[in-house]
C-alpha cells in the first residue's frame, strides 16, 4: 500500500484484559515437548531467537497442543504445579 | 589433534549423485507405509467431524463385530465427557485383515456428539463472546499477548518531520505440510515388552522414545526403521497419537503387525500447519531512505495450540521499533514447525512494508535495501564465535542477484510497467536462518576385510541425501568411490544421529562421519604400516591406493585384506571447526512475473535465489534443496492456502485438487547459486533445507507489486486477491 | 476406462484399432458403417453379471500373471500395494490429484487410485518396477538429474515421464511439463525432473 | 468407499437394464464417481462400469449439413487426438486439452465429463447440492469464492462442472439417451437444471438412463474457447467462455456464447449474444460485447472478481475466434 490508508484487516486484535506473560523460570513438567529439544541441544525455549518466541509446544502425553487436563500447554503453562497433569522431571 | 576439512577436496564440493536415487527412482525403495509385515492388520482412524465437540458416548461394540476385525480401541485418554477441539481431532482405531474392512468398522463404531459452538477463522475467534477453544494462562478471548519488544521511540520518530511513512497491512494464510507419505507407521508388537516399527519419522530416536514412554518400556526395547521417508517439512518429530495407537492395536491383536497412516483429509486436518500471519504495520525512513521507525502489531494462528509469532523486524536495521503479537486460537489443528517456522511470515511483512516504502519514498527498492542492511550482523563461524559478518555477504549476494536477474535493465517503478493486459514486474527479498548443527551426534566407519566400508548412524534421510553426505566423506577420506561406501541410516539402534529439523542434518552429521572415518584410516594404517615397512604416519589413501610418502604401494583391499578376521570399526564425534552449531546464514531472492490484469493470472517468469551455507559437501543435493525451498515458496506465494467454513467449522480444501500445489507447468526458470567464498568454506558445514524458501513468497508479491501498480495485501497471488486489489485501487481513483 | 473388455483375441483393443484405422489418419473421419458393425458386435453380448461378494481378480503385472481375492470396491491401486506387494505405486491424495499412483494399464498412463480393480481383469499392468533401470533408461536419468528427493512421488513421475517419451521421443520442455502435469512433488524436484525428462530422450535415441 | 454390486457392460441396453429398479450409479472414467464414493457424499447400491466405444467421427450426408457424432464412451485423449476435430472445433478441442492430466484425459470419457457432479466444497463435504443447513445456506454465507455470480437468488450456488458442456452447447450439440423407454435426445444445454429442493439433482438424465452419444452440426463459421485459470498445471477453470459464431461477410450473423464457471448451469449470454449481431469482431466490439454478458449478475460476497473475468473471459473468446490472441505475449 502506497496510500496512506490501509486496507481493512480482516480482524482486530486488542483483547482488553490480555496482559503479556513474561516466561517464568521454573521448572517446565516433564512431557512438555518441542521440536528445539530434540533438535538443538535439548533446550526447552526456542533458544535460537531473544526477541520472539514462536516455539509450538505439545504434551507428550496427549501428543497436542492441550494437556490431559484440557487446558492449554506451554512454556507458561507448563511449569504450574497446580495443574493436574503437571509431573516435575 | 582436531581435524580439519581438506583443503584441495576431490569429492566434498563436487556434484555427486544419490547413492539411493536409484532405489527411489525405480520405485523399489520401501517406505514405512510401503511395508507388510508377514500377519499384517491394517489400522484406521476415527477423527472428528465437529470442529468442536464434547464426546457423549462411544460404542465400539459394533465396529467389534464387523468381518474381518481384530482390534478396536478408543485413542490415548478420550472418553465419555472428553472435548474435540478441531476437525480431525483423533476418537477412535480399528485393525482388521484388509483396508476395506478396516474402515467398514470405523464407520460402525457410534459416537454420540454434543457439538458446541466453535470459531475456526481469526477473525470467529475474537469476536466478541466468541466461544473459547481452551483455557490457558494469559488467554482472554482466544488471545494471547506474547512479549512485547520496544526499541528506542517509535512512535516519537515516526512523527518526527520529514519522515516518510507507510500504513499497511498484510495476511498470510494457514498452509498445510502436506507431506506425500501421509503420517504413520507400521508396527508390531513383539512379546510382552518390545516393539518394532517401520515409521515415516524425521526423527527415529524421538519416535523411539515416544512409544517407549507410552508403553512404559526401555528404549532399548524399541527398533525404529526408516530406511527412507515420504517428506516431512518439520511436521514428522515423533511416534505421534496414531503411532502410540497402532502399537496398542497391534498389542491387542496378539502381536500381529498394525500398519497405519492417515488418510489426506486427516493428514490436512490434524498432521500439523504453518500458522497465518496477519499484520498492521507502519514503517516509516528518512526523505533519503534511511529507516527510522518501525510500528508492528501482529497477530496468527496455530490452531489449538501455540507459535504463530514471527520474526519483526526482520533482516534490516530500524533504530525504533514497536511489535507486539498475538497468538489467536481456533479449532484447528495444531501449527507444527514447517520449513524455517515464522520466517516466511516475518519476510512476507517486512520485505512488503520495505517496497511500499521504497515506492512512497520515489528510491529504488534494491538500493532502499542496502542502504538499510545493519552496521554489522555478527554470525558464527564453525568454532561458535560471532566472527562472520553477514552484512557484507548480503552486499554481495544481492549483487550476484540483480545482476542475474537483469534488474538494472529491467526494473521499473512501480505501476510503469507498460499499459498492456500482461505486465511485467520484478521483485526482491532478503532472509536469513541458523542452519547449523549441535556437537551431539556419532557416526561409527566400520571398515572389514573384504574392503567394504561401512558408515553408520541413527539419523535419517528426509530427502536431503544423508546417505550420500556420509559417503563423499567417507570416500574423500579413504581415497575411494562414493559408490564404494555403504550408508546405514534409519534405525534407532545405531550410534545417536540428528533428527531432521532446522536444517540441522548435515552440519551436526558431517563432523562426526569425517572423524569417524578419520579414526579408522588411522587405525587401518596402524595395521598394514608394518608390513610395508614404514610409519603409520607416512600412509595416506589416494585413488584406491594406500601410498607411502605419496607413493601408491598397495591397493585398498590388498591393505584390507591383512586385517585378517578382524574389521575395524570406531564411532567418531563432533570436533570444533568443522561445522557451525548455530549457523547464521543470508540470502536474496529475485521474481520475475507476468501478471493478466484482466485475469489476475500471475505466472512466475524467474526466480533468482542466491544462498550462503558455508562449506557445501555435495553441490548437487545442494542446488536440488534450493530449487526445492524455492517452488516450496512459489506455493506460499501463488497457490496454498487452507481453507475453513465458518458455520461448520470444517476445511473445505482437505485435499490435493483445490488446495493447490504447484504442478510442472507452473515452474519458472530458476537460477541458484551458492554464496560459496573461501571465507564462508572455512565456517564449516551449515544447512540449506530451510533458508531458500524463507523469501520466495515476499519477493513474488513484491514483483506482483511492482508489475500492477497497486499492493496485493493477501497471499497467495491468486486472481481473486489480485483483481480484488486492482479493483480496491480502481475504486478509490 | 472406456474400452473395458473390448479385447479381441488378437491382444489388440478396439480402441487400438479405432486408434490406427480412423484417428491416427489425418483426416480422422470413418464412414457410417464402421459404428453399425460395432453395434452388431455389441447386440450378441450376453445379459449381465452382477459381482457382489469377494471375486478372483487375474491382471497380468509387469509380465507375471497375478491372482488375488477382491472386492468390487478395491482400488487397482490399494490391490497393487495391499494385496500384490507392488508398492512402486504410492497411495498420497487417493483422489486422482497428484499423480503418485500412476501406472500404466494397456498401454494407457492412468490413475491407479480411480480405477476399480474389477474393471482391470485380464488387462495388462505396468507399474515403475518393470522399468529399464540401464543408463539409457528414465529411472538412471532421475538420478543423473537429481530428480527426486524423498522420493515418494518419483515412480509417479517417472512412469508419466516414460511413457510421454514413448508417444514423443523429442519434446520441448513444455511438452515435457504438460507431460508430467498430471504429478506433483511437495519436495520441489521438478527442476530435476525435467532435466531427466530432456536428458532422457537425449540418451534414449543414443541407445 | 462401502460396498457395492459391479455390473460391467459396453452395451448402452444392458447398462439401462442394470441400472433398472436399483440405488445404481453408471461408472464412466471414474475420478469422479469413485472420488465421492471414497467421501462417502454418493453410496450406490451398484456400480454399473458402463464401457462403451470411443470414437469420433464425421458424417456427411448427401445435401445436408455434415454431423459429427462422438460416442459416450469417447475418452478425452481420443478426443484430442482427432485431427480434423482440432480444425474444425477448435473450441471443444481446446476446451478438452485444458481439462486434467495427460492420466485423466486417458481415464475422462466425453459422458463422464458432461455428467460430472459439481465441485462445490460443500457438497463434497457432504453437505448436499444445495448446501443448506439449520436454514443457513453455507455457500452463501461461507467461502463462495468458485460459486455463482448469476441464478444467485436461489439456494443452489454451485457452478456446472463440465468444461466440455460449454464448448458443446455453443455449438448446437445434442446428446442422445437410452432408458428403459427406449431413446430420447436433447440438447447438452437440456441436460442441466437448477435444482430448486435439495433432493433436486442438477442433471435433467434419469437414474436409470445413460448417455449414449453427443452429436452436433458442422459449424458454418468459427468457433473457439477461452479459460482463466489459477494454476497452469492441473486446475479447474474459474471461469471458461464457448463462443460460435456465423458470418455474413465480416459481420457477426449468428453468435452463440456460454459461459462456465459462473451459474449452477452453463450460462447462456442472450444478451451478448445479441449485441454481437451485425458487427464484426474487433476488440472494441469485443470489449462491448463483453459487458453486455455480465448484464444481471449478481456476485456473493466473495466472488465479486469474477465479474471481471467474465468480461475478459467471453471478450477473449470472441477474438480468438477470429484468430486476435492480444494477450499473449511476444
Amino acid at each position: 500500500m502506497s496510500d496512506d490508508q490501509p486496507v481493512d484487516l480482516p480482524i482486530s486484535t486488542t483483547p482488553p484484559e490480555s496482559e503479556a506473560v513474561e516466561s517464568t523460570p521454573s521448572i517446565p513438567c516433564r512431557h512438555l515437548r518441542n521440536k528445539g529439544m530434540f533438535v538443538y541441544n535439548g533446550e526447552v525455549s526456542s533458544s535460537s531467537h531473544d526477541d520472539y518466541d514462536n516455539t509450538i509446544y505439545w504434551c507428550v502425553k496427549t501428543m497436542k497442543g492441550y494437556g490431559p487436563d484440557d487446558e492449554m500447554v506451554s512454556r507458561d503453562d507448563c511449569t504450574s504445579a497446580e495443574r493436574s497433569c503437571y509431573e516435575p522431571f | 589433534m582436531p581435524s580439519v576439512w581438506p583443503e584441495n577436496p576431490r569429492l566434498i564440493g563436487t556434484r555427486i549423485t544419490r547413492l539411493d536415487g536409484l532405489v527411489k527412482a525405480t520405485g523399489k525403495a520401501k517406505y514405512p507405509s510401503d511395508m507388510h509385515p508377514e500377519g499384517m492388520l491394517f489400522g484406521a482412524m476415527l477423527y472428528s467431524p465437529h470442529a468442536h465437540a464434547k464426546i457423549k458416548s462411544i460404542d465400539l461394540a459394533p465396529a467389534e463385530r464387523m468381518p474381518g476385525v481384530k482390534a478396536v480401541m478408543i485413542v490415548g485418554a478420550i472418553k465419555p465427557g472428553s472435548t474435540l477441539r478441531f476437525q480431525g481431532d483423533d476418537i477412535a482405531a480399528v485393525a482388521a485383515e484388509t483396508e476395506e474392512q478396516a474402515w467398514d468398522a470405523v464407520l460402525a463404531i457410534k459416537v454420540e456428539y454434543e457439538v458446541l459452538p466453535h470459531v475456526v477463522t481469526e477473525a470467529q475467534a475474537v469476536a466478541p463472546g466468541a466461544a473459547s477453544v481452551f483455557k490457558g494462562t494469559g488467554i482472554v478471548n482466544n488471545q494471547k499477548k506474547a512479549r512485547s519488544q520496544t526499541n528506542g521511540d517509535p512512535e516519537k520518530a515516526l512523527g518526527a518531520p520529514g519522515v516518510v511513512s507507510i500504513e499497511a497491512n498484510y495476511m498470510a494464510p494457514v498452509i498445510t505440510h502436506v507431506c506425500l507419505e501421509p503420517h504413520g507407521l507400521t508396527v508390531r508388537f513383539v512379546g510382552e515388552d518390545k516393539i518394532e516399527a517401520w515409521a515415516s519419522t524425521q526423527a527415529v530416536g524421538v519416535t523411539a522414545g515416544d512409544l517407549a514412554g507410552a508403553f512404559g518400556i526401555p528404549t532399548t526395547n524399541v527398533t525404529v526403521h526408516t530406511e527412507v521417508m515420504g517428506g516431512g517439512f518439520g511436521s514428522k518429530f515423533g511416534a505421534d497419537i496414531w503411532g502410540i495407537t497402532a502399537a496398542h492395536l497391534s498389542k491387542k491383536a496378539g502381536g500381529r503387525p498394525v500398519k497405519m497412516f492417515l488418510d489426506r483429509a486427516h493428514e490436512h486436518l490434524g498432521a500439523g500447519n504453518r500458522p497465518s500471519a496477519i499484520a498492521h504495520v507502519k514503517l516509516g525512513a528518512s526523505k533519503d531512505g534511511k529507516l527510522v521507525s518501525l510500528i508492528a502489531e501482529t497477530s496468527g494462528t496455530g490452531g489449538a495450540g501455540s507459535g504463530s509469532n514471527f520474526p519483526l523486524p526482520y533482516v534490516y536495521a530500524v533504530p525504533n521499533s514497536s511489535r507486539t503479537h498475538t497468538d489467536i486460537f481456533v479449532n484447528g489443528g495444531n501449527a507444527r514447525a514447517m520449513r524455517a517456522p515464522g520466517h516466511p511470515q516475518g519476510c512476507i511483512v517486512m520485505e512488503a512494508a520495505m517496497d511500499d516504502l521504497a515506492d512512497k519514498l520515489g528510491i529504488d527498492p534494491l538500493e532502499f535495501r542496502l542502504k538499510n542492511l545493519k552496521e554489522r550482523d555478527m554470525v558464527e563461524d564453525g568454532f561458535s564465535k560471532p566472527t562472520v559478518d553477514r552484512t557484507p555477504m548480503y552486499l554481495d549476494e544481492v549483487a550476484m542477484g540483480a545482476d542475474l536477474i537483469g534488474w538494472k535493465a529491467k526494473w521499473k517503478p512501480r505501476g510503469k510497467n507498460g499499459d498492456g493486459p500482461i505486465r511485467r514486474g520484478l521483485g526482491m527479498a532478503l532472509h536469513q536462518w541458523g542452519g547449523g548443527g549441535p556437537a551431539t551426534n556419532q557416526v561409527a566407519c566400520t571398515i572389514n576385510p573384504d574392503g567394504s566400508v561401512e558408515m553408520k548412524s541413527a539419523t535419517q534421510d528426509i530427502g536431503t541425501g544423508a546417505r550420500t553426505i556420509f559417503a563423499i566423506i567417507a570416500a574423500e577420506v579413504l581415497g575411494l568411490n562414493v559408490t564404494d561406501i555403504t550408508s546405514n541410516i534409519g534405525n534407532s539402534t545405531f550410534p545417536p544421529g540428528q533428527p531432521s529439523g532446522g536444517s540441522t542434518t548435515t552440519p551436526a552429521m558431517s563432523p562426526p562421519a569425517f572423524n569417524a572415518a578419520i579414526l579408522a584410516r588411522d587405525e587401518l594404517f596402524v595395521k598394514v604400516a608394518p608390513g610395508l615397512n614404514a610409519k603409520p604416519e607416512d600412509l595416506t589413501l589416494a585413488d584406491g591406493q594406500v601410498c607411502v610418502k605419496g607413493e601408491p604401494k598397495l591397493p585398498w583391499k590388498d591393505a584390507c585384506r591383512k586385517l585378517g578376521q578382524q574389521s575395524i570399526q570406531v564411532t567418531g564425534k563432533s570436533s570444533p571447526g568443522l561445522a557451525s552449531q548455530h549457523g547464521g546464514v543470508g540470502g536474496c531472492q529475485f521474481a520475475e512475473v507476468s501478471v493478466d490484469i484482466e485475469t489476475g493470472v500471475v505466472r512466475v517468469k524467474k526466480i533468482v535465489a542466491i544462498q550462503d551455507t558455508g562449506l557445501i559437501i555435495d553441490k548437487m543435493t545442494w542446488e536440488t534443496q534450493v530449487y526445492g525451498g524455492v517452488i516450496g515458496g512459489l506455493n506460499y506465494g501463488l497457490f496454498e492456502e487452507r481453507v475453513m467454513d465458518p458455520t461448520v467449522g470444517i476445511m473445505l480444501n482437505p485435499d490435493m485438487e483445490l488446495y493447490k500445489l504447484a504442478g510442472a507447468s507452473d515452474i519458472p526458470e530458476i537460477v541458484v547459486r551458492a554464496y560459496e567464498t573461501p571465507a564462508m568454506k572455512a565456517r564449516g558445514v551449515i544447512g540449506v533445507g530451510e533458508p531458500p524458501t524463507v523469501s520466495t513468497a515476499a519477493a513474488i508479491g513484491n514483483a506482483v507489486s511492482n508489475a500492477i501498480g497497486v499492493r496485493v495485501p493477501h497471499w497467495p497471488m491468486s486472481p481473486k486477491n489480485v483483481l480484488d486489489a486492482l479493483a480496491s485501487k480502481e475504486g478509490k481513483a | 476406462m472406456a474400452d473395458l473388455e473390448q479385447k479381441t483375441k488378437q491382444g489388440a483393443s478396439r480402441r487400438d484399432f479405432l486408434r490406427g484405422s480412423g484417428f491416427a489418419a489425418a483426416t480422422a473421419v470413418i464412414t457410417g458403417p464402421a459404428i453399425a458393425s460395432l453395434d452388431e458386435a455389441k447386440a450378441a453380448e450376453p445379459e449381465f453379471k452382477i459381482v457382489s461378494d469377494t471375486t478372483t481378480l487375474k491382471l497380468k503385472v509387469n509380465g507375471v500373471d497375478r491372482t488375488c481375492e477382491i472386492e468390487p470396491r478395491c482400488t487397482l491401486l490399494d490391490t497393487l500395494r495391499n494385496r500384490l506387494d507392488v508398492t512402486g505405486p504410492k497411495r498420497v491424495c487417493d483422489r486422482a490429484s497428484c499423480g503418485a499412483c500412476t501406472v500404466i494399464l494397456d498401454g494407457d498412463l492412468v490413475y491407479s487410485c480411480t480405477t476399480l480393480a474389477i474393471s482391470c481383469g485380464g488387462k495388462k499392468v505396468e507399474t515403475v518396477e518393470s522399468f529399464d533401470s540401464g543408463v539409457n533408461s528414465v529411472p538412471h536419468a532421475f538420478v543423473q538429474n537429481d530428480g527426486l528427493m524423498c522420493g515418494y512421488c518419483t515412480p509417479g513421475f517417472v512412469t508419466a515421464c516414460k511413457v510421454m517419451l514413448d508417444h514423443n521421443p523429442n519434446p520441448t520442455i513444455d511438452e515435457v511439463r504438460k507431460g508430467v502435469d498430471g504429478n506433483i512433488c511437495r519436495c520441489g524436484t521438478y527442476v530435476g525432473v525435467l532435466q531427466a525428462a530432456l536428458a532422457a530422450a537425449k540418451t534414449m535415441k543414443g541407445a | 468407499m462401502k460396498a457395492f454390486e459391479y455390473v460391467s457392460t459396453a452395451s448402452a441396453d444392458i447398462a439401462v437394464k442394470a441400472l433398472g429398479g436399483v440405488d445404481g450409479a453408471i461408472l464412466a472414467g471414474g475420478t469422479d464417481l469413485l472420488s465421492r464414493m471414497k467421501d462417502y457424499v454418493t453410496t450406490p447400491k451398484r456400480v454399473v462400469d458402463f464401457n462403451p466405444q470411443s470414437v469420433v467421427q464425421k458424417e456427411t450426408s448427401p445435401g445436408g449439413v455434415p454431423t459429427w457424432t462422438i460416442l459416450a464412451g469417447t475418452t478425452l485423449a481420443d478426443l484430442l487426438a482427432s485431427k480434423a476435430l482440432r480444425e474444425e472445433l477448435p473450441a471443444l478441442w481446446q476446451a478438452a486439452s485444458e481439462v486434467g492430466t495427460p492420466q485423466i484425459k486417458n481415464m475422462a470419457t466425453i459422458a463422464g465429463n458432461l455428467l460430472q457432479r459439481p465441485r462445490c466444497w460443500y457438497y463434497r463435504s457432504g453437505f448436499g447440492l444445495l448446501s443448506v443447513k439449520d436454514g443457513k445456506n453455507l455457500l452463501r454465507e461461507g467461502d463462495n469464492r468458485y460459486a455463482s455470480i448469476f441464478h444467485t437468488d436461489g439456494d443452489a450456488l454451485f457452478v456446472a462442472p463440465s468444461s466440455l458442456a460449454v464448448p458443446l452447447i455453443a455449438l448446437g450439440a445434442s446428446a442422445t439417451i437410452l432408458g428403459p423407454k427406449g431413446e430420447r435426445t436433447v440438447m447438452v444445454s437440456s441436460l442441466y437444471q437448477i435444482p430448486k429442493r435439495d433432493s433436486d439433482r442438477e442433471l435433467t438424465i434419469g437414474a436409470d438412463e445413460v448417455l449414449t452419444k453427443i452429436t452436433l452440426p458442422a459449424p458454418q463459421g468459427k468457433n473457439a474457447t477461452y479459460e482463466a485459470r489459477q494454476k497452469q498445471s492441473h486446475d479447474w477453470p474459474l471461469v471458461l467462455a464457448s463462443v460460435s459464431l456465423r458470418f455474413d461477410g465480416a459481420s457477426v450473423s449468428q453468435a452463440s456464447i456460454v459461459i462456465g464457471g459462473v451459474a449452477p448451469i452453463p450460462y447462456r449470454a442472450v444478451e451478448a449474444e445479441k449485441a454481437m449481431f451485425g458487427k464484426p469482431v474487433t476488440l472494441e466490439t469485443a470489449e462491448a460485447v463483453a459487458a453486455n454478458a455480465i448484464n444481471g449478475v449478481k456476485p456473493l460476497s466473495g466472488n465479486v472478481y469474477k465479474v471481471a473475468l467474465t468480461k475478459t473471459v467471453v471478450k477473449r473468446a470472441l477474438l480468438a475466434a477470429v484468430g486476435n490472441r492480444y494477450w499473449e505475449e511476444v
